[in-house]
């Protein structure tokens, strides 16, 4: 048993060293896998906040996802076909600078989350479930017949983005950018939970009527916290595009939505590195058991369950013991 | 004395049941009120409708001749009306000290802040341990709110209401689940903040009740029948009747 | 994190000395979930002529890509990176092939196509290393119209699914149908109920209808036509009347003509031998898929026979040549290096107890996609 | 559009409805009672259609696969309670989601190591195939009828069983407290179990009953589950009343809209883009249904609590 802050550590210094492993030994698929547990571990880091802190179950996660990914195509698409995105009002050009990009994706999902927030915030519950889970269902059949970027079939974006200084072909620095994103992210989330909106959340969470007695709203609180979290799962969206290459309508489906949330209990609700974990595991699962057996969703359903019903806290609770007591 | 809290005429009816029948009390600055009476008497319903959680069908709330009774209750903390709960209503998984803090938060109006680590903010962490000291909690503030006992958590919810520096309190049953010993010590308590302000306190514990009220109302069957000094509610044959007699 | 994956090799001589073999092949396709059995096919087909070759110096990598794209994308990284396979194939969607299929040829690799023919890798998109050895997905659709001006139809209604590949089949079919339509419908992706369409296409007063629904759409669908007694003549791509799915879809499909570039009773001496030693191998009969996938695997051969693979020119040039015996007889790559070859219509009867097609015609005879004067390579 | 086909497409939506109401029967009775999300509902749908075309197929008799979809599927939901569903019912949505979008896995590719990778037959009765001619001409196919009418009998039922029966009384009971029927004493374990064997046996005859007009596949359940949850949350989570309004709306909606948008488009568009704009948009239909009736009725229109 160790603490959470050394196991942590301990998890920071294997996402820093196996990838370096690997290109050392010349394994750059290794780096691709841990490259897409990082953006997964980011699209539900961001997730988290929502969920994890501010306890809103958002079944509708895909939609930011998207968003990001979608974002990240068309600027691409309009960039490598040398066509603009828009004349009028004003000449809108595509890109393929990572920068504007990301900036561009984080934008349009919080607006998104904006939106999709102040409806459903409207309920709670199961409702607030299903209502999440109603909006990603609308992006994801709009994508599917939007014809101008590929409908189904997606958009194939040929070669990655650029990144000044970079070069993001290169396994191991597009590893590195997402890496260096990710614990960013990671540290302002800390930064956050201790701040005194995080304070607030999560005292929302717990007890909203004690929240209001304070003076504080907690809806808007909760607002709040969904539309940061709408915009860094939609930044993961926009890498997860680019480490494909590719985006398509499978970004939005609601599988893709009940997988971040499984990325977040599998590692441990609200904690800080819950994400990173339960991501890791489960691109490691899908590819250990993927080659053992035709069926091995069994196995992982199996996984799944034995999480939930034997492990609660997640494997990082599995590992520590929580500080403070109990 | 100044009026502080006024209720004017506030009635509720649940289908055919009225809980609160033109209900109207005041509460003066420096006194401890309390509000007495047997189960089912409305006094939940009556605490809901001056804290803001439920709307009255008819009448008003007025604190410092502000009329309040539209504010939800959010708004009504902001101009200085703080309540404590009867379950508590504490963030469970947090420390004591987070539980101040969060009082201390709400009652600066700054929780839009998401980098500066609120212990590290010397303000908001002075104003939590001072209501932590108030209410002898200081020494157990880094313990989670879950692993403390009943009348600890009774004492936080004192200490959160603190932190707002409020114009008025609303207390819910404070005593409810205490033992003996508890039950004087928050009745101590208590007993030296009616000086900061007025406190209107619900209450079921009559030995509490005796020895800290100034004034004391009875409700029963939604309506006061009678307010007085403890001398006079003590002698009011009607009372003595519908309450005191079933006590006894 | 070496990762243990489900390799196949031809003999047991490979397996003994893995090092031998000369040419590995990444294969990514569906084999869990919904469309496995698309999938299924196409790897048994493609297994069985690398099994017949008796060449141990072929060594096939297998992974399942769950029908989703960025799962495709992931294991062609694999491939590339880890396996340093030197060809690819496999993938059955058009959407994955899209997601595919252009990075792995900028990287210098062959892909060839078992079953996906998006248009857009015929035409602009297309490639010296992409080879299709199945169909530019709008062949069937044109021939499905080609036949239906055979068989007379004047007034056609046309149905298909909202999506890129639904849209492609109704311009397909257009583009041969010389008639009138009487009603143009696109349905949800996945749906399952079509009594609105079906009785649309009552109230339309047309001669004829075309659906491409691929997958349990097409079973719903047929079953659901069938049942509402409206008798209107179908005419639709083979995907529906498929060996793997007719028998779900049973008597409901009894006539329906279909357009396919293979059949089962296709007279020729390598299909006669493909049909009966599948059957003996698997247990079951080929489909549309298997035989697909057994000619990819046959056209692999061939090249692996006249080239060295590390010699990208010459497999190329070894890969255009089609020098193989294909179980739908004449095969040969038009310019963009998708198949010229002849599209037959087929009906669906009964044999014994088993649902399966006969050939009735020829929808087109030699024909080539309409992409290919867009594709400079 | 004539008056004639337009009456025909308003039975489609109905039966369509009606078919989407004993899906949504079961989700809302086991919500409404255990306070359970429960994803896998689906895959009980699947379980009868598979149960249902194994046994047909074996031997020949519609009556028999019916029998065995209920039986498979209330015995597979009775065991799934008792192995899992019971240890969640004190857990929060976010563990419910979880476990049963486990059980969706499970039970998805069990189904497929079981029965293969293609879909399996199963066919209309032989004495309800073909199209009756109603009053006024219109063609419709017997099998959708009986639908119809098999669907209003188990609204009908449920409807009788919560409102005169025991069990009604202690399901009313459960909904509004569970310790006051654990004083009443009855064996609430059992009495949770039944309902959720009860919930899957009603999935097990829809996916039966649909089954035949449509595919019997691996993940044929998603779909449709998603589609009872909109009905659910649009009338209100728990109320068997809710479920049934909600169907009608969700199946008129989506059928109506599938038709008419095109046709609305086509007023101002080119005839190309008008249908696949109008199909787009109807994609989303219900989506927006759902959404816009949250938003003014934040429990749905029969619903009293989240």
């Amino acid at each position: 048993m160790i603490t959470e802050r050394h196991l942590n550590l301990l998890i920071l210094a294997g996402l820093i060293l196996v990838p370096l492993w690997a290109w050392a030994a010349d394994e750059p698929f290794t780096i691709t896998l841990a490259t897409r547990a990082v953006i997964f571990a980011l699209a539900a880091a961001g997730l988290n906040i929502a969920l994890g802190i501010g306890g809103l179950v958002s079944l509708g996660h895909a939609a930011f996802f998207g968003i990001g990914g979608y974002a990240m195509g068309i600027l691409a698409h309009h960039a490598q076909s040398y066509t603009a995105l828009s004349t009028w009002p004003f000449l809108i050009e595509g890109t393929k600078s990572m920068p504007v990009i990301w900036l561009v994706a984080i934008v349009t999902s919080a607006l998104a989350a904006l939106v999709i927030g102040l409806l459903s915030l409207r309920t709670a519950g199961v409702y607030f479930i299903m209502i999440t889970l109603a909006f990603g269902q609308m992006f994801y059949f709009f994508t599917i017949s939007w014809a101008a970027y590929g409908g189904e079939d997606g958009l194939s974006i040929y070669i990655r983005n650029d990144f000044p200084g970079l070069n993001t072909l290169d396994p191991i620095q597009f590893y590195g950018l997402c890496l260096a994103i990710l614990c960013a992210v990671l540290f302002a989330t800390a930064r956050l939970m201790r701040a005194p909106f995080g304070l607030a959340l999560n005292a929302a969470r717990q007890t909203p009527a004690r929240v209001e007695t304070v003076g504080l709203d907690p809806t808007r609180l909760k607002l709040a916290a969904f539309v940061i979290s709408g915009a860094i799962t939609g930044l993961a969206g926009a890498l997860f595009a680019d480490l494909n290459r590719f985006v398509s309508p499978t970004m939005f489906s609601w599988q893709m939505s009940g997988e971040l949330i499984v990325f977040i209990i599998i590692g441990g609700t609200g904690r800080l590195f819950g994400p990173v974990v339960g991501a890791a595991t489960f691109v490691m699962l899908e590819h250990w058991l993927g080659g053992l057996s035709e069926y091995w969703l069994i196995y992982l359903g199996g996984m799944l369950l034995a999480i939930v019903l034997f492990g609660r806290g997640g494997l990082i609770g599995l590992l520590t013991r929580r500080e403070g007591g109990a | 004395m100044t009026v502080v809290l006024e209720a004017r005429g506030i009635t509720k009816r649940f289908g055919a049941v009225v809980a609160s029948d033109a209900i109207s009390l005041d509460l003066r600055a420096g006194e401890i009120h309390a509000v007495i009476g047997p189960n089912g008497a409305g006094k939940s319903t009556l605490i809901a409708q001056i804290s803001g959680s439920l709307a009255p069908d008819a009448g008003s709330v007025q604190l410092l001749g502000e009329d309040i009774t539209a504010l939800p209750p959010r708004l009504r903390a902001k101009k200085g009306l703080a309540r404590t709960f009867q379950i508590s209503a504490l963030a469970m998984e947090d420390t004591v000290l987070q539980n101040v803090l969060l009082g201390a938060v709400g009652a600066a109006g700054s929780p839009w802040r998401f980098w500066r680590s609120v212990g590290a903010d010397r303000d908001l962490r002075g104003k939590a341990e001072a209501a932590l000291e108030r209410v002898g909690l200081l020494s157990e503030a880094h313990r989670v709110v879950a692993t403390l006992s009943h009348g600890q958590r009774r004492q936080l919810e004192v200490a959160v209401a603190l932190t707002l520096a409020p114009k008025a309190f609303l207390m819910d049953e404070p005593m409810a689940g205490l033992g003996t010993e508890g039950s004087q010590r928050l009745t101590a308590m208590l007993d030296g903040l009616r000086r900061e302000a007025p406190i209107l306190l619900v209450e079921h514990d009559m030995d509490a009740v005796f020895a800290l009220a100034d004034r004391i109302s009875v409700l029963v069957y939604g309506r006061i029948i009678a307010t007085g000094s403890v001398e006079e509610i003590r002698a009011n044959a009607e009372v003595r009747a519908a309450y005191l007699g079933e006590e006894a | 994190m070496k990762m243990k994956s489900l390799m196949l090799t031809a003999a047991v001589a490979a397996l003994a000395t893995p090092a031998l073999a000369e040419v590995k092949v990444g294969m990514i396709t569906t084999l869990s979930g919904g469309g496995a059995g698309l999938g299924i096919d196409v790897r048994d087909g493609f297994m069985l002529a690398i099994k017949q070759s008796g060449r141990d110096d072929i060594e096939v990598v297998i992974e399942d890509d769950q029908r989703k794209p960025d799962v495709a994308v992931q294991l062609a990284d694999k491939m590339i990176q880890s396996e340093k396979v030197d060809v690819l194939t496999g993938i059955i969607w058009s959407n994955l092939a899209m997601a595919v299929v252009p990075s792995v040829t900028a990287q210098g690799k062959f892909y060839l196509s078992p079953n996906a023919g998006p248009s857009a890798l015929a035409g602009k998109g297309c490639h010296e290393n992409y080879f299709n050895v199945a169909w530019q997905n709008d062949n069937l659709h044109e021939a499905a119209g080609s036949y239906a001006n055979t068989a007379g139809y004047k007034n056609s209604f046309i149905l298909a699914p909202n999506y890129p590949a639904g849209k492609d089949a109704l311009t397909g079919y257009k583009r041969f149908f010389e008639g009138n339509l009487a009603g143009e419908v696109y349905t949800q992706l996945g749906q399952t109920d079509y009594a609105a369409e079906i009785a649309q296409i009552r109230a339309s007063g047309a001669d004829s209808v075309f659906f491409f629904l691929p997958g349990g759409m097409g079973i719903s669908f047929l079953k659901q036509y069938a049942d509402s007694g409206v008798d209107i003549p179908v005419v639709g791509p083979a995907f529906s009347f498929d060996q793997g799915i007719l028998q779900a879809v049973g008597d409901a499909a009894l006539g329906v003509v279909n357009t396919s570039q293979w059949s089962k009773d296709l007279d020729n001496e390598a299909n006669t031998a493909f049909v009966a030693s599948f059957e003996a191998e698997y247990g079951r009969l080929p489909s549309l898929y298997a035989s697909q996938g057994f000619d990819t695997a046959n056209l692999l051969i061939s090249a692996v026979e006249a080239a060295d693979v590390s010699d990208a020119d010459a497999f190329r040039a070894a890969l255009e040549a089609a020098d193989f015996a294909s179980t739908r007889g004449a095969f040969k790559f038009g310019p963009n290096h998708h198949p010229i070859q002849t599209i037959y219509a087929r009906e669906v009867i009964k044999e014994g107890d088993v649902y399966t097609n006969k050939i009735i015609g020829v929808a087109l005879e030699d024909h080539a996609d309409a992409y290919a004067a867009d594709c400079k390579m | 559009m004539t008056p004639l086909l337009l009456a025909e497409q308003i039975l489609n939506g109905l039966q369509f409805g009606v078919m989407l109401f004993l899906m949504a029967a079961g989700l809302t009775l086991i919500f409404g009672v255990m306070g359970l999300i429960n994803l896998a509902h689906g895959s009980l749908y699947m379980v009868g259609a598979f149960a249902a075309a194994a046994a047909a197929g074996a031997t020949g008799s519609f009556a028999l696969g019916l029998a065995a979809a209920l039986a498979a599927a209330a015995m597979a939901g009775a065991l799934v309670e008792i192995l899992v569903i019971r240890r969640l019912y004190a857990r929060d949505h976010l563990d419910q989601v979880l476990a049963t979008f486990a059980l969706i896995l499970i039970f998805s590719e069990g189904t497929r190591w079981l029965f293969g990778s293609f879909p399996l037959f199963l066919d209309v009765p032989g004495a309800l195939s073909g199209p009756v001619t109603l009053p006024g001409g219109i063609q419709y196919p017997l099998y959708r009828l009986a639908l119809i009418g098999i669907g209003l009998l188990v609204a009908a039922g449920l409807g009788l069983l919560i409102a005169r029966t025991r069990i009604g009384i202690q399901i009313r009971a459960g909904e509004n407290d569970r310790e006051m029927i654990a004083a009443l004493g009855v064996d609430i374990s059992r009495l949770y179990t039944l309902i959720f064997a009860l919930g899957a046996a009603l999935a097990g005859l829809a996916g039966a009953l649909v089954g035949a007009i449509q595919s019997v596949q691996v993940g044929m359940g998603e779909p449709v589950l998603i589609l009872a949850f909109v009905v659910i949350v649009i009338g209100g989570i728990g109320s068997i009343k809710g479920a049934f309004i909600g169907a009608l709306l969700v199946g008129l909606t989506d059928t109506l809209g599938g038709i008419f948008l095109p046709e609305l488009f086509k007023l101002f568009m080119e005839p190309a883009t008008a249908t696949s704009a109008g199909a787009s948009l109807a994609s989303m239909l219900i989506y927006i249904l759902m959404g816009a009736v949250l938003i003014f009725r934040p429990t749905g229109l029969f619903g009293s609590r989240a």
